[in-house]
């Protein structure tokens, strides 16, 4: 079961990996990145069940990892805004091409 | 087949719902059948199943309304209601009469339908595509580049700047003639971004015949008698005060609004003093109109009636009538000037003009060619106040949310009417 | 405790709905369809957690997610170009790359996954909120305090950074539109 | 366990009665629908554009305040669980955290994120 | 019980429950139909409906737009399983109850979003975005409120939180919960005076599009979920199953007629508010509220 509930981590987290390098708008990364921490709390859950004998400290780990969801979101969608607000950007291009 | 009977034979029986194209003439009739039973007005044509078109309509409407139609689920029926010959569009009945009649005309006509007695009325309009889409771009969807072309037959809308500062899309769209939150005939270009309006603009075209002219256009020509004139006018002030309440979501007191226009006496002032302690107990005031459509300082309000007064306007032309000044007439004056203020002032001009009629007697005003009219002051000549409303719509409503603007359009009792000719909007 | 049948077919059903939801997040042109597949993907993960007896973790995971995803479905649409993919788009850079990035970290996961040998040591059957809670409020107070200032910092910080008017004026001011020549046909 | 299994089945079974009965009853009306029925209504006028866009919501700094809220959700729940039993440690914790977010929440009113921008 | 039994009582529950709602909905119209007309309004409205084909628009999408209505029925039928009827563990009692119930209430928001944005068509994905702006002003004193009650309970499950309102409902031990939770409740069920997603300042907003099943699938559901809304509330605030002489059942089905009701009268008999000023009173009223109702409650508890 552990090994099973492991490589479906993983292959989500592989996705997200994918996202994340692959996508060009800062929204898009952003998914990458949830589905990253998606896997993290399967990770952490799975350990918590079958390895940990149900320690506490494992599901608080998870709503760490919910709460850094949930404040990468904030920050992430404040920060699209006021590049958008600024640069009439959404993509990553449009910044580096500011640069220089 | 054998369910398909069994659900209209139960269908048929139940509530009729109907989409109404009110003409001229017709606003406060369609407002009566509201109290039919077993007739429910709604609000779009998808929900419907017959089409009433009341009243004239211009040659102008024609499009709109075949669209409204078309656009009904079926199986669909037009009705006529006191429809002049040519019809503008295909009537399966025209019904001359009241109320009564043409309730039995919509309900046979509804049970028609659905039994397949008639069969449902097929499109109106011609069965092509708004611009050649099919086959065209890359993926033959008619689309260009990421934002560009034609997808599936329409374009995508294009960015403008918004007082935020953030340059998102901004939709620009048509809404009307037949939308039922505005004044039957009037239809609005807006530009929306997001639900914020960011500028309107009214489409000159009229869509309603002038209206026949009721007591008041008499009262231009000839004195007439007190009597009548406040008791239409406490008549159409309750109609208007139904449909805000309609507007509002208050359907039960709409209701109780309607009963009351068609059923109210002279003199008999309690019972709108209690529905308006009951549209009170609603939150009204607090919950929808408080501070929405606050008229900007610099906009001419004289002879703009119940608005002007609302906003502390004290201008009434019956206050210079002597028939008016024997009966202790003083004009009631709100000051804050929004919606509320504009729903309280029609109310207590209700009840101001219902006691007025109880005690008028026969008492004669006006006839010299200018009378105080529900909407404001109408001359002989010279432009209504609905051109002036239609004229300062844009003033008022820029910037505001899509909810606050029809409840700012309602507020003001627009008669389409007897708007001027299109030359003469301003 | 073992795991029966059952629960061994309703990961693998889960990790499945997951794993396929979470690919088409990427796969489709509509903004609202990625954000609604990415809240797919944690309501299958909050359903694994559900039958690995985390009930309370899995509900909530759920819970805060589908608030998350609705806002970024809103935001993405508000700020994506042609948002509802009416012209069909493919928005990626350095795909190769990715791909091989993506591929890579799933089979060294996975492998670390099945090779690895993990102590036993199943979590007792009972309600485990109420561990969390006592670890909550006990030992790692520290934990959720800190949480509580990190969400403040994020509240000020968001709504400094997406509101107009800052501290220092207008968040307009000396910006400039960017060229545009990143996809064809583009209009705006 | 029955509770939880239950929950997926009637979840399941539910959307899938609402979901075929749409699936049946629709399959005949959306074939031959012509081009002026499908219009979307706009009270008589057609649409010159499609209605789907970069919808600019006003409420944007609220619905960021609403995720830390709603992270807020997430450590109450256990913490009212062992509330009773925690007894004045658990209120007062809950009582700093909360307070914590107040200032937050006061500070986006004081910024006028509760309304339209 | 077993889980098929559950989900034929849901079921039960619900299109019973929704029926009776749109009949007391219907006489508190106040069209002067009477009793007898109001008790088959459902049928010959059903039947119309089921008569009517569907519309469609131009581009819309699709699958979201029959997603829609099953999701929120869905919903609104997974939050009725851990709702127990007449026993504290009797249906789909869970240990985190009230979780389950929370998210279901909480994706309503997707399917109404959804509903409004498939259309493509300008006035129903307003009533969509609208209807956010409500979820996520009045989601978190919703939550906040049907949280409280599991302090006395020391639990999340709803059949544990009706056995600690023995001694006492927790309507009046936690006396700003039910008013709280009543006017969030209208509010996630889109009924009025909140019922500004569906306005007729909108020509019926996110459903103006839809007719025929759709429109009758989509009622149904938004009826059912009123329900639900109702069960929990009479759960967690007015004791549920408890109470003397009559079976437990009962008690629930009376409390649950008697919120149905409430909700109801209010829907057709005060304004809609404005979306600037709902999420105003959600922030700046209700959420206040909640809290202090949170540590009220607490205080009380300890």
């Amino acid at each position: 079961m552990i090994d099973l509930l492991l490589v479906i981590a993983a292959a989500i987290f592989g996705i997200g990996v994918y996202g994340a390098l692959s996508q060009q708008s800062f929204v898009m990364i952003m998914m990458g990145l949830e589905l990253m921490l998606n896997a993290a709390v399967l990770v952490v859950v799975t350990f918590w069940w079958g390895t940990t004998g149900g320690n506490p400290s494992g599901q608080l780990l998870v709503i760490v990892i919910l709460a850094v969801m949930a404040i990468e979101a904030a920050i992430g969608f404040a920060l699209v805004t006021a590049v958008y607000r600024s640069r009439k950007a959404d993509i990553t291009e449009k910044l580096k091409k500011l640069r220089n | 087949m054998e369910l398909k009977e069994r659900l209209a034979h139960l269908a048929k029986t139940g509530d009729v719902p109907v989409f109404a194209v009110v003409g001229s003439g017709h606003r406060s009739p369609v407002r009566r059948l509201r109290l039919s039973d077993g007739i429910n007005l709604v609000a779009s044509p998808r929900h419907a199943a017959v089409l009433l078109v009341a009243g004239t309509l211009t040659e102008a409407a024609t499009e709109t309304v075949s669209r409204v139609h078309d656009q009904m689920a079926g199986p669909r029926v037009t009705v006529g209601w006191n429809h002049p010959e040519p019809s503008i569009v295909p009537l399966a009945e025209n019904v001359v009469g009241g109320v009564p009649d043409v309730t039995a005309a919509i309900r046979q006509q509804f049970a028609n339908v659905l039994t397949g007695t008639i069969p449902g009325e097929p499109p109106l309009l011609p069965n092509v595509d708004p611009v050649e889409w099919r086959g065209v771009g890359p993926y033959g969807h008619g689309g260009a580049g990421m934002t560009g072309g034609n997808p599936y037959g329409r374009p995508l809308p294009l960015r403008a700047p918004a007082r935020d500062t953030l340059e998102l899309d901004q939709l620009p769209i048509t809404i009307g003639p037949w939308f039922a939150g505005f004044p039957p005939g009037l239809a609005l270009r807006v530009l929306l971004q997001g639900d914020v309006v960011q500028g309107l603009e009214v489409d000159s075209t009229r869509f309603v015949s002038d209206g026949p002219g009721g007591v008041f256009e008499r009262a231009l020509r000839e004195p007439t008698l007190i009597r009548d004139l406040e008791m239409d006018r406490a008549r159409h002030h309750l109609e208007w005060m139904a449909d805000a309440l309609l507007i509002c979501g208050v359907d039960r007191l709409a209701l109780r609004a309607d009963r009351l226009a068609s059923t109210i006496e002279a003199g008999d002032v309690q019972r709108v003093d209690r529905l308006i302690a009951s549209v009170r107990r609603s939150l009204l005031r607090p919950m929808t109109m408080r501070g929405v459509g606050v008229l900007p300082p610099d906009v001419d309000l004289t002879g703009l009636g119940p608005v002007a007064r609302a906003a502390g306007v004290a201008e009434d032309a019956r206050a210079a009538e002597d028939g008016y000044d024997d009966l202790g007439f003083t004009p009631v004056t709100h000051t804050a000037g929004d919606a509320w203020a504009r729903f309280s002032q029609r109310a207590q001009e209700t009840t101001q003009a219902i006691d007025l009629a109880g005690r008028a007697g026969n008492r004669l005003a006006f006839g010299s060619g200018a009378v105080e009219a529900p909407d404001g002051l109408h001359r002989a000549e010279g432009s209504r106040p609905a051109d002036r409303f239609v004229a300062m719509l844009e003033v008022v409503l820029n910037g505001e949310e899509w909810g606050d603007l029809v409840t700012t359009i309602q507020s003001f009792d627009i008669d389409m009417e007897s708007v001027s000719a299109p030359k003469d909007v301003p | 405790m073992t795991p029966g049948p059952l629960a061994y077919f309703l990961v693998a059903a889960f990790g499945i709905g997951a794993v396929v939801s979470g690919w088409l997040v990427f796969r489709t042109d509509s903004m609202l369809r990625a954000a609604y597949w990415l809240m797919v993907s944690f309501v299958a993960v909050g359903a694994m957690l559900v039958v690995l007896d985390a009930q309370f973790l899995g509900l909530i995971l759920i819970l805060m997610m589908s608030g998350e995803m609705t806002i970024m479905a809103i935001f993405m649409i508000m700020f994506m170009m042609n948002p509802a993919g009416l012209n069909p788009m493919t928005m990626v850079h350095q795909h190769r790359t990715s791909i091989i990035a993506g591929v890579g970290s799933f089979l060294v996961l996975a492998w670390v996954g099945v090779v690895a040998e993990f102590p036993n040591r199943p979590a007792p059957l009972e309600d485990p909120t109420i561990a969390l809670g006592e670890e909550l409020l006990g030992r790692s107070m520290l934990v959720f305090e800190s949480a509580g200032v990190a969400l403040l910092a994020v509240m000020i910080g968001a709504i400094a950074l997406a509101a107009k008017q800052g501290r220092f004026g207008d968040a307009f001011e000396g910006s400039e539109e960017p060229d545009m020549d990143v996809a064809s046909g583009d209009r705006t | 366990m029955v509770g939880i299994g239950a929950a997926l089945v009637v979840f399941v079974a539910a959307v899938l009665t609402v979901g075929a009965a749409q699936w049946v009853w629709s399959a005949p009306g959306e074939r031959d629908l012509t081009v002026p029925e499908r219009v979307p209504f706009a009270g008589g006028a057609e649409p010159e554009f499609h209605a789907w866009n970069r919808f600019h919501i006003r409420y944007y700094a609220m619905a960021l305040l609403f995720l830390a809220f709603d992270m807020e959700m997430v450590f109450m729940y256990p913490w009212a669980v062992v509330f009773v039993r925690e007894g004045l440690l658990a209120l007062i914790e809950m009582l700093m955290f909360i307070l914590i977010l107040v200032v937050g929440m006061v500070y986006a009113w004081r910024e006028k994120s509760f309304e339209w921008s | 019980m077993t889980a098929l039994g559950i989900l034929v009582q849901v079921m039960a529950l619900l299109v019973v429950g929704a029926y009776i709602f749109v009949v007391a909905d219907r006489l508190m119209v106040g069209t002067e139909t009477g009793v007898r007309a109001a008790l088959v309004y459902p049928v010959r409205r059903l039947s119309f409906l089921l008569l009517q084909p569907v519309t469609t628009t131009e581009r819309p999408d699709f699958e979201a737009w029959i997603l829609a209505p099953s999701l929120l029925f869905g919903l609104a039928a997974v939050g009725a399983v851990p709702i127990p009827l007449d026993a504290p563990s009797a249906g789909g009692d869970i240990p985190a109850g009230l979780v389950l119930f929370g998210a279901a209430m909480l994706i309503v928001l997707v399917a109404v979003y959804i509903f409004g944005w498939a259309p493509n068509s300008a006035l129903p994905m307003i009533g969509g975005y609208r209807f956010a702006a409500m979820v996520l002003s009045v989601g978190i004193p919703f939550s906040l409120v049907v949280l409280t009650t599991a302090i006395p309970a020391e639990s999340l499950s709803v059949g544990m939180i009706v056995e600690a309102q023995s001694n006492l409902w927790f309507v009046i031990e936690q006396p700003l919960g039910l008013p709280i939770y009543l006017v969030t409740a209208a509010a996630i069920a889109f009924w009025g005076p909140f019922d500004l997603p569906e306005g007729s300042d909108l020509a019926g907003g996110i459903a103006a599009e839809a007719s025929g099943p759709r429109l009758a699938t989509w009622r149904f559901a938004r009826a059912a979920l009123m329900v639900t809304l109702a069960l929990m509330g009479q759960a967690v605030f007015l004791g549920g199953y408890l109470g003397p002489v009559l079976p437990g059942w009962l008690w629930t089905v009376i409390k649950t007629l008697i919120l149905l009701v409430i909700l109801a009268s209010a829907g057709r008999t005060l304004a809609r508010m404005r979306v600037q000023r709902f999420v105003w009173f959600g922030w700046v009223i209700l959420l206040p509220l909640a809290l202090v109702d949170v540590f009220l409650s607490g205080w009380i508890a300890l």
